[in-house]
């Protein structure tokens, strides 16, 4: 087992950990906190994956903003102080069920792929992925198109979320 | 102008009159009747030129006056129309002007012009009369026809039909004169419309002329189809004529010549009112008395024999001279019968219009036996002279009746007919000149020898059938002839003679001179037509004139006719039957006073031999009920209709059985709402899981696309 | 100007439909405008119809200011429009009777709008059959002219409009259903429906050939007969004519106008332009039934007309008299064919269409224009009118007279053309309908003493029943229609020289 | 070396457990939560095999980033949602918006 191996399965266990206490907690603002540590593990992924671009925007986008938007958004919609009442429907386990069955479902589409088990190549050397992200993403030839139609989703979005929060009061 | 441009011309002036009296001047009187009257003025002066130009050709009726154009384009030919005047057409128009003038002018005065408004007079309706005050009595005096303008205007309408059917060159514009004469007639006999009897008068006369016309149209188109042409001229030729003889048809052995004459013929009996279509011309004394003149003695009647001379030619092919064709001995027949048919009804008539109508039938009997017997100039000649003093007899007897009413508005006793001939007596001191030319007219009419024109043209058809050997035809004519003198001395007697048997004739009055004159100038050519065509071997006058009409008319036939040679039978019979005729009825009613006291009121006689009552049976109720109960009810509604209905009731019935046993029970009930049925059942059944959570709809999506998913993966991809 | 006289017949055809659909979007109160707005939009169609009169060239055979556009490529059928003679004369007497029953129907108060929308659509539907030179828009027009008809008697007609528009609907649409059978067999035998190229195919089939299934003169035998009783429905021919009576007394006056003076010309021309042309075997067959049934419509109709007590049916069945003897001429042109005597038959039919069209017209009109004053049409309770309304009186012998055939007006030309003809072929069967002639007079003759004769009535004199004399606006519908029936009566020539040239050139 | 297959697993887990989310929790922020857990378990897998395919080919990043975008946009909303109709009914329990039920 390599250094890297163990490294990953370090990440790995703490990403599922705090993702399974996101979904289990109680307190829904410990629930956005366990989520930022869930981001950041995914983050630390990106990273392993010698995607450094992603794994920024993950910490500046995710855990910066999202985050942040999560923990706001639960303490505007606290009618008290503390959580009442249960925090899952009753029949939790069905959605138990259906998840362990995707996860089953998923795990042997990916071990039954031979595909799945081939080794990463090495970067080409001076290769600069930033670099080749960028202009991918401003080449008319590339994905320059999606890029902006990106934008105008978040401009939508921006507008859209300010119409429908806005107190008409 | 030349003189063809001039025939053409003649029948425009009334014609204009009747549409700017129509569409212009109807609501003024004067100036209606004078554009009336100056219409027939100047068609009567265009006439004339065109008579005096005619004979002074020599041969005209080699070379007449013609002109014509095309009107109507037919496949690769046209038919053309134009005029012509030869020298039938010459005398013919001659007395036609003459009588149309006298007419339209009399009508002025008949008609009251210049007479106040009537007190109560609605149009429609005769004259009532209107009440004035003069030097502070009041007393009741003619009033003027409230449709003045109107009558004008059909007299001029009239008067165009007939000059278009004098002057022109074909069967067709004869037709069609022909045919707007029988509107005019039938406009004028109902004139006064408002009286059922003129309105039901108006109708016979224009149905009963009809039934003639549609055979005569059959007739014109047998020959059209036959020659190719409807011109006078180029139908007889000898060739045409020769052909159309020798086609023969199947139809009585008759060649086509023979059946389009017949065709033709039938035409006339309608118009002519021979028997047996001569029920009309009676009831048709309904009209004005101007009208009377006009279309029963001086013009449309004539016009029928006019057509008859017209078609001489055809009518006399194959004819050898003395043996009759088929067609001839019908026309003979018809005539002569007639002639002394109508002469009996007269005999026993106490109106004196009625009187003067049936013998009218009778003398135009007289013409048609004469074309019959193939005596052509004989029978032109007696057209003339008759239509001359017919029109003056029905022009005097329109003055009586005129000077009665007169009488009748004077004592106001509305109850006493004026017409009736038992209600006057005496009038000859009352009304002189009208007494006068009426009696001229009745002495010509009944041959009166030698001063008269009728005893001329009379004699001149009795000589033709003697000399030919058509004694059946002598023997009727001549019987009839006798009656003519005898109906006409009574109707003089009655009228004019003895004393007046009534207080209204007591106080008739003379009428004005508008109605004077035309008597005079009537009476004049009633006795010197006569003299243009005394025959030449004739004692004592024979040769005093020479036979100029007999030249000039016996010109248009392409075969010039023989002048009879003299024979002293039949001017013995004539000079009998007119001066016996009149004798007898003087003797016969010179002290008669009442109907009951005449012995010829013979209900028989009286009843016209019932014709019209047969008729009525024979064939006005027929056609009643033909038309209302047959066609219209039995037929139409119920036969046609009926299986019309039927097909709607089973149609119905179809679909009532397919509705209620198919499409109600199994496509409504059990396919339709069935299938509702059950979705409702289902639906309510499942709209439990419709909890709105979309967590649950999330979850229940899951499973399904696990469980869909799996099983194709192992069902499919495995 | 160069659009216009290259699409002279189009605009005739869809400017009145044209029209009516610009009259959707205008208000629907204003009475005024609306009649006014119709009146103009059918005069459009006559004035163009008169340039395309003078323009034409009568001695030239064929079809004059053809048009072609394609229309259903699939199935070969195309917009071909052109006329002749024979439909020219009829195009000017479709284009004439719209503006004046447009114009007569200015009384009308209900519903103006739809009303006048329904006479122009109506319009457009009787000239798109005359003008039609394929089958399948022949017959595409020929249902058009039903619905505003059906429309018309339905919604503005006299009480017993729903028997008399459903009578008229149903017989008429069971009447083209055989002709619809008949133009699709000739269309799917030889792939085309334009009717220049199916005269000459059609007639060109041998006698030995076999069309599905049959031989070639069965087949020929059906569709004549089916294109024959459509066409009879139409005219309409005895015993196929009780619609006729229903509808003409039930519709408004001015649908009577123009269902005497131009429906009823569809029939008799689809008998000129269709049977004729394609079947000249089979009408020289069949002349005999056919002028059978014509005699009887002759000889029937003069005595049901007789048999009336309602003016306006007793008018309605001179309608089914006088067309009789258009199919007389008609029956006798097919007997021999190519003959003067036919070629006369003919002229006279085609003069008889349009005279019929003049002289109905005017007769219904003049009903109407006494039921709108009396509100009734009951002969018995008319009578003595005359003097009450003089100038009406005069207009209506005038009139009269022209529907009995007086020589001098138009109606004597056209019959004495057809007996002319029609007496050398058809013998017996012209002498019998001299009977139907008789009793036109006696018809004529009885609605005239019904209706004007006799003793003042006092009924109409007075109060509030007292009868209102004959308008302007009336006189002037009444006009145009006077003056061509004297016009040709005394001069036919100008109308027959192009009737004549076209008969001559086709048949 | 690790192998692509542990990434994928990992992404996986991730995966089940936000559907977990979503399914089960009863709070619609949670059930954003989990969204959003979902969302990042997709990220992974695309740069996983951006990673193991052809690194040249910038597909794999180019759509996480744009999945970035839509993450961003997608909780913008849907918290704006949420807040407007605690706003309206004060509650932000999911099962109490069941307007569109029967």
């Amino acid at each position: 087992m390599t250094a890297e191996q163990i490294v990953f399965l370090i990440v790995a266990l703490v990403t599922l950990g705090s993702a399974f206490m996101v979904v289990t907690t109680r307190n829904l603002i410990h629930a956005a906190l366990w989520l930022v540590a869930t981001l950041f593990g995914v983050a630390v992924v990106y990273a392993l994956l010698n995607a450094g671009f992603l794994a920024v925007v993950q910490v500046v986008v995710y855990i910066g903003a999202i985050a942040i938007l999560f923990i706001f958004a639960v303490m505007l919609t606290r009618k008290d102080a503390r959580d009442s009442g249960p925090q899952t429907h009753k029949n939790w386990w069905v959605g138990a069920l259906l998840a362990v069955a995707s996860y089953l479902g998923l795990s042997a589409l990916v071990l039954g792929w031979s595909g799945s088990s081939k080794a990463a190549a090495g970067l080409p050397s001076g290769f600069d992925a930033v670099g080749q992200l960028g202009e991918a993403l401003t080449s008319p030839n590339a994905y320059v198109l999606p890029f902006e139609v990106a934008s105008v989703l978040l401009l939508a979005a921006l507008v859209g979320a300010v119409y429908v929060a806005f107190n008409r009061k | 102008m030349t003189t063809e441009t001039l025939i053409w011309l003649i029948p425009l002036p009334p014609i204009l009159a009747f549409f700017l009296i129509v569409l212009f001047t109807n609501k003024s009187k004067a100036l209606s009747h004078t554009i009336g009257v100056g219409a027939a003025a100047l068609s009567w002066l265009a006439s004339m030129v065109v008579f005096f130009r005619a004979i002074g050709v020599e041969h005209l009726g080699e070379h007449p006056f013609e002109s014509s154009l095309n009107w109507l384009p037919t496949g690769d030919t046209f038919l053309k129309i134009g005029v012509l005047i030869d020298p039938v057409g010459a005398a013919v128009l001659f007395f036609v002007s003459i009588t149309i003038f006298m007419i339209f002018l009399y009508s002025v005065g008949y008609h009251n012009f210049g007479q106040p408004k009537g007190d109560h007079d609605v149009a429609g309706l005769p004259p009532h009369g209107a009440t004035v005050e003069e030097h502070g009595r009041k007393h009741v005096v003619p009033s003027i026809e409230p449709m003045y303008s109107r009558f004008f205007a059909f007299l001029g309408l009239f008067a165009f039909g007939m000059y278009t059917l004098v002057v022109s060159d074909n069967l067709l514009t004869l037709f069609v004169g022909w045919e707007i004469m029988g509107l005019c007639s039938y406009l004028l006999i109902g004139f006064w419309y408002g009286k059922p009897s003129a309105r039901n008068a108006a109708i016979k006369a224009f149905m009963t002329t009809r039934v003639g016309d549609v055979f005569m149209l059959l007739g014109i188109a047998f020959l059209y189809w036959a020659t190719g042409t409807l011109s006078f001229r180029e139908i007889f030729t000898e060739e045409t004529l020769h052909i159309l003889g020798t086609t023969m048809t199947p139809i009585f052995g008759l060649s086509a010549a023979g059946l389009i004459a017949l065709l033709l013929f039938i035409g006339t009996v309608g118009k002519s009112a021979q028997w047996p279509l001569h029920v009309w011309l009676p009831d048709a004394m309904e009209g004005p008395t101007p009208v009377s003149a006009m279309i029963h003695a001086a013009t449309m009647v004539s016009a029928g024999v006019y057509a008859v001379i017209r078609m001489f030619p055809l009518l006399t092919t194959d004819f050898n001279g003395h043996e009759l064709t088929t067609a001839m001995s019908v026309v003979a027949f018809i005539g002569a019968f007639t002639a002394l048919f109508a002469a009996t009804i007269a005999v026993a008539q106490n109106d004196i219009k009625r009187v003067l109508a049936y013998s009218t039938i009778s003398q135009l009997g007289f013409m048609i036996a004469a074309l019959g017997i193939g005596a052509y100039v004989a029978a032109v000649f007696h057209l003339i002279t008759h239509a001359f003093f017919k029109a003056l007899l029905f022009l005097g007897s329109g003055s009586v009746i005129h000077g009665m009413e007169h009488g009748v508005l004077h004592t106001g006793n509305h109850e006493t007919d004026p017409q009736n001939m038992f209600n006057m007596g005496g009038l000859r001191n009352k009304m002189p000149i009208t007494f006068w030319t009426f009696l001229i007219g009745g002495f010509a009419l009944s041959g009166f020898p030698i001063l008269t024109a009728g005893f001329w043209s009379k004699d001149e058809i009795l000589a033709d059938a003697f000399g030919h050997g058509h004694m059946a035809v002598f023997i009727t004519l001549a019987v009839a002839a006798f009656m003519t003198a005898f109906y006409t001395m009574r109707q003089i007697t009655l009228t004019f003679l003895g004393e007046p048997r009534t207080k209204e004739a007591e106080h008739a009055q003379e009428t004005p001179w508008t109605m004077t004159a035309p008597l005079v100038v009537l009476a004049f050519f009633a006795v010197t037509y006569g003299w243009v065509g005394i025959p030449e071997h004739f004692p004592l006058f024979g040769g005093l004139v020479p036979n100029w009409f007999h030249e000039f008319v016996g010109g248009t036939l392409a075969e010039h006719p023989e002048a009879l040679e003299f024979n002293v039978v039949p001017l013995l019979t004539s000079l009998f039957v007119a001066l016996g005729g009149l004798f007898f009825g003087w003797l016969a009613y010179r002290n008669v006073q009442t109907p009951a006291e005449d012995k010829f009121q013979i209900p028989v006689l009286k009843n016209k031999w019932y014709f019209d009552e047969a008729y009525d049976f024979l064939f006005v109720k027929p056609a009643y009920w033909f038309s209302e109960t047959f066609v219209s009810a039995w037929m139409d509604k119920g036969v046609i209709d009926g299986i019309l209905h039927t097909f709607g009731k089973v149609t119905q019935f179809l679909g009532d059985i397919i509705r209620n046993y198919f499409d109600l029970p199994v496509i409504n009930r059990f396919f339709g709402d069935g299938t509702a049925d059950a979705t409702q059942w289902v639906g309510r059944n499942l709209r439990p899981i419709q909890t709105g959570r979309v967590q649950q709809y999330f979850m229940l999506a899951l499973v399904i696309f696990i469980v869909v998913g799996a099983a194709l993966y192992y069902l499919l991809l495995a | 100007m160069n659009f216009i006289a290259s699409h002279y017949l189009t605009l005739i055809l869809f400017f009145p439909a044209l029209a009516a659909v610009i009259m959707l979007f205008l208000p629907r109160d204003e009475n005024k405008l609306l009649r006014w707005f119709a009146f103009g939009a059918s005069l459009v169609p006559f004035v163009l119809s008169l340039m395309v009169w003078v323009n034409f060239n009568a001695d030239q055979p064929g079809f004059q200011f053809e048009e072609s556009y394609v229309w259903y490529e699939a199935i070969g059928s195309s917009l071909h429009l052109g006329v002749d003679g024979l439909s020219l004369t009829m195009v000017l007497l479709t284009t004439l009777l719209t503006p004046l029953a447009i114009l007569a129907s200015f009384s009308i108060t209900d519903r103006v709008k739809p009303y006048m929308m329904l006479f122009l659509f109506l319009e457009t539907g009787m000239l798109g059959v005359f003008m039609a030179l394929d089958l399948l828009i022949f017959f595409v027009f020929w249902e058009v002219g039903l619905v505003p008809m059906y429309f018309l008697i339905n919604q503005w007609g006299s009480a017993n409009r729903d028997y008399a528009s459903l009578k008229f609907m149903i017989y008429t649409m069971g009447g083209s259903l055989g002709l619809l059978l008949a133009i699709q067999m000739l269309g799917v035998l030889f792939g085309t429906f334009d009717l220049v190229s199916l005269y000459r195919q059609w007639n060109s089939l041998t006698a030995d050939r076999v069309l599905l299934g049959m031989s070639v003169h069965t087949v020929k035998t059906i569709a004549f007969w089916a294109f024959v009783i459509a066409f009879a429905v139409k005219v309409p021919l005895w015993p196929f004519h009780t619609w006729l009576p229903d509808a003409h007394t039930e519709a408004p006056t001015a649908g009577s106008m123009l269902l005497a003076g131009v429906l009823l010309k569809l029939g008799a021309y689809g008998f000129l332009r269709l049977i004729l042309p394609l079947y000249p075997v089979e009408a020289k067959m069949f002349a005999g039934a056919l002028a059978f049934l014509a005699v009887a419509a002759i000889v029937f109709g003069a005595f049901a007309a007789y048999g009336q007590t309602d003016f306006k049916r007793l008018v309605a069945y001179s309608s089914v008299n006088h067309m009789g003897f258009v199919v007389l001429g008609i029956a006798a042109a097919g007997l021999a064919s190519g003959t003067t005597d036919a070629a006369i038959a003919l002229n006279g039919a085609i003069l008889q269409m349009f005279n019929h069209g003049l002289s109905a017209a005017g007769m219904f009109f003049l009903v109407g224009v006494i039921y709108e004053r009396t509100h009734t049409r009951n002969l018995e309770e008319f009578g003595g009118l005359f003097p009450l309304v003089p100038v009406y009186g005069g207009i209506l012998i005038f009139t009269s007279m022209a529907s009995l055939g007086l020589p001098g007006l138009n109606g004597f030309v056209s019959e004495f053309l057809v007996v002319r003809g029609a007496f050398p072929i058809l013998t017996v069967y012209t002498a019998i309908s001299m009977l139907g002639l008789l009793f036109t007079g006696a018809y004529i003759l009885k609605g005239i003493k019904k209706v004007l004769h006799g003793p003042v009535n006092e009924h109409w004199a007075h109060g509030e029943h007292k009868l209102t004399e004959i308008s302007t606006r009336e006189i002037l519908v009444m006009a145009p229609l006077m003056a061509l029936i004297l016009w040709i009566g005394i001069w036919p020539a100008w109308i027959l020289n192009v009737i004549n040239k076209a008969v001559v050139a086709l048949f | 070396m690790v192998p692509l297959s542990w990434y994928l697993i990992l992404s996986a887990g991730l995966f089940s457990i936000g559907l977990f989310g979503v399914l089960t929790r009863r709070n619609a922020v949670a059930i954003l939560l989990g969204v959003e857990l979902m969302l990042n378990s997709v990220n992974v897998n695309l740069a996983a095999f951006w990673r193991y395919g052809d690194v040249t080919q910038m597909a794999g990043q180019v759509f996480a980033i744009i999945v970035f975008a839509v993450a961003a946009a997608e909780v913008a909303v849907g918290l704006a949602l949420v807040i407007s109709v605690y706003r309206k009914r004060n509650t932000v329990i999911a099962d109490d918006i069941d307007l569109m039920k029967w």
